[in-house]
Formats: structure tokens, C-alpha cells, sequence
């Protein structure tokens, strides 16, 4: 099980901000960001093709190759503009 | 220190407040260097009539208490405080609060300055602003927000 | 601007009303860094009873004014004050403010670093400590300071 | 006329603030430190022999071959120390 959290722009492009995936066959967070591409165009634009995405794996950052295990927390979020 | 070096709040601050409760029991301090970050009137040339900051629970504590560990960590530093704001502001009001105490003022203007170009491009919080005709836009990060923070490193 | 730059007092500050007029009227305004030194209770060792300030009547003013506007000339900025206190203080009390604003914070953090490297060199003031024992001595000026201010010049 | 200041550890050594001159043959700071260091030891050790001296006229900082006119102000002091 995964737990997975949109913000900001990307939450609004893809209407979530939170949802849980049950299945557990995501070694890495490329073949996670892979798999939510295939539900459409926005999905792509927003996650596979965007090239500032950004994420966080247990809230560190972390890349595209980062290892995924039942439990975690995956972010997706464009860059960060506080301060 | 036995108060918190981290807030996360909707609510304003008082600055005296905030740098009194940092330097208080500290008598080794000489400088206090405190850095206010305030939403702006005008972004690109348009009149913003509210700005609003979302943030990740959780990361944004994290990533905060990380970047201010650097800065101890690099620094002969006495005491340290960073807070910042989220949800709707007005333009004017202050939006983050960053300020680093130590015996000698180099440390303390190094060390507030790292802080927020790190907090900059490394933690979880983004503006949104609503112009005075209703329009919305996500603020767009800035290339020099990154070249600031990667000066630090050849330092 | 409508309230003046530089103050020379015998009393304390509040830093809240400070920036606050600081800021004032002043819509472009991102970035506020603030730098305030205070008497620390310990020099070499000694503990410290009182310490007084001594300065030059109209030169300080004077020096203080150049300084600030060397800073406006440097860098983009959009208001600046310093203040600093003279006579008698105790440990811990705030000795002097030097506020600066801008747009972002880069040129703030500069402005406020340079103003206080030059005042520590170039402003008339003189520290004169007195220790727990009634002893008494003239603060003797550091070296560090010197090269501080040099090292603006390469910059 | 020249009109003299002496501050902080300078005035202490010296006993006295302020002091007015009214002959007008200093062509330069130099010049006139030279006399006033004929007053003695005291004088000499504050003024010609001290490496550290800083000097002002008229509220800016000025050096030995500062030239002097009828009228100015004179200020002799330690290296500074505020802040």
C-alpha cells in the first residue's frame, strides 16, 4: 500500500490531493510515476513529461530512482515558492 | 532551547516578541540578525489582492528543522527561529520569519542568509495569488532562487 | 522619507515600531533584514557591570548618513535606518539597529552587513567597559573588524 | 583658530575634551601635532608616536597631511568602536 499526495498546481491539474494504492509491485518511484501516467493525458503532462516535478518519499526529497516499500509516502509537487 | 525553533502558523508575529524570546537566557549573544520576508503589492505588474500559502504538513517541519541544523551545523551559532505563515494574506504582511543570534555579527548575517536561500528551494510551501479582477496563478519559482542556493556550496 | 534614518538616543528601541515605520507607505517592499547588536556580559573572560558609549556629536550623524547611502548606492534598496544608543547600558540591553528593505533579499542582507562593517569602522564611537570589581577599560578595536570592511572593497 | 577634540581613552590620557588654539601658522594636521606634542611626553605618546591615531576635521576623517585653514575642527581619537 502506498500513500500518495498532490499539491499546489499539480493538485489542481489532476484534481486529487491524497489517494491510497493498494497494490504493491512499485519497485521505484519512476515505475509508480509509469503506471499513474497511463490513466491519461493530464496524468502524463503532469507527472511522466514534467520535467520541474518534484517529489518527496517520506517527506524527503527524493528522485525518480528512489526505492519504494508498502507504507511509504509519495509526494508530487511542482517547486517549491514559500519564504 | 525550550521553545519551539520552528512555527508553522496561520497567525502573524511580533517581531520584539519573537527576538526577546530568542535571546532570553542567552548571555553570550552579540548579534541578532532577523530576516522578514513581506508579500509584495505588485508581482510582474499586476495588483494582488490576496496571496495564499499552502504548505505539506509534516515535510514542511522537517525540511524546516533540516535547513536550520546546516546552518548550526556550519555557524558558531547561539540560538535560531524560523517561522512561517500559511493560508490567506494580505499584501504588506509578513509572510516568514528567519533569525539566528550568535557572539559576532558574521555568523549571524551568513547563517539567517543561508537559511532563507535554503528555505527557498527546500521547503514545501507554495504562494498563490488572486489579483484584484479574481484572477488566480500559482507563483512560478525563480531561476536565481536555485543560483542562491548553489552558491553556498563553494563557499 | 518622512521619519529619520539615523537616530543617535540614549534610549532603548522597540524593533517592532522601528520596522514597522520603516516600512511604512512602502508597497514594493519583500525582503526586511534587521541587525541588532546587544551588550554581551562577557569580554575576555571578565564579567561586565556596565558599559558606556561615548561618540563624536554631529560626525556621528554625519558618518552614519555616508554610510547609509553608500549602501543606496550599492545596491537596489528601498529604505534603511540605523540607530545607536549612547551612555550608560547593562548586559544584554540592545546597543544598536541597522534595518534595511528591498524587493528580495539579497540586496537587504548586503546592505545591512555592509552598513554594519562600516559603522564598526568608520562611526565615532567608543565602548568603555566597567567590570564587577569597579575596574574600568577602553573596548580595544578588533582587527577582524578592519578586514570585514576591507574585504567590501573586492566585492 | 582651530578648535580641538579629543575623545575617549585620548581625552582621559590627555585630561582634557576641548581646547581652542587661536594662533593660525598650521599649515597641516601634521604640523599642528607636532607643536602640541611639544607639551611633553604625555603628548607626544598620544599624538606624534601613535600609530593608531585617528584623526578628523570638520566631521570627516582626515590624515597627518590634511591641510588646516582658520576655523576648522579638529578631532583626535582612538580607533573606533561602536556597534
Amino acid at each position: 500500500m502506498l500513500n500518495i499526495l498532490y499539491f499546489a498546481s499539480l493538485k489542481e491539474a489532476l484534481g486529487q490531493a491524497e489517494e491510497t494504492i493498494s497494490a504493491t509491485e512499485f519497485s521505484t518511484v519512476e515505475n509508480l510515476i509509469n503506471t499513474l501516467s497511463e490513466r491519461g493525458e493530464q496524468w502524463a503532462g503532469a507527472l511522466l513529461h514534467n520535467t520541474n516535478l518534484q517529489i518527496a518519499v517520506n517527506h524527503d526529497i527524493a528522485s525518480r530512482d528512489t526505492p519504494l516499500s508498502s507504507g511509504d509516502e509519495i509526494a508530487f509537487f511542482p517547486p517549491v515558492t514559500g519564504g | 532551547m525550550p521553545f519551539p525553533c520552528i512555527k508553522i502558523q496561520q497567525e502573524d508575529f511580533d517581531l520584539t516578541t519573537e527576538i526577546n524570546n530568542l535571546r532570553k537566557g542567552h548571555k553570550k549573544i552579540g548579534a541578532v540578525v532577523a530576516f522578514v520576508g513581506t508579500v509584495r503589492d505588485l508581482n510582474e505588474g499586476d495588483d494582488i489582492a490576496v496571496l495564499e500559502l499552502e504548505h505539506y504538513p509534516n515535510m514542511t517541519e522537517k525540511a524546516l528543522e533540516d535547513i536550520r541544523l546546516k546552518a548550526h551545523d556550519r555557524w558558531n551559532l547561539q540560538t535560531s527561529l524560523i517561522i512561517h505563515r500559511i493560508g490567506k494574506m494580505q499584501p504588506c504582511e509578513q509572510i516568514v520569519l528567519v533569525a539566528v543570534t550568535s557572539r559576532h555579527r558574521e555568523e549571524a548575517f551568513h547563517a539567517a542568509h543561508f537559511i532563507m536561500d535554503y528555505l527557498k528551494t527546500n521547503a514545501p510551501f507554495w504562494k498563490k495569488e488572486t489579483f484584484a479582477n479574481g484572477d488566480t496563478h500559482w507563483v512560478d519559482a525563480r531561476m536565481s532562487d536555485k543560483d542562491a542556493e548553489q552558491k553556498w556550496l563553494s563557499r
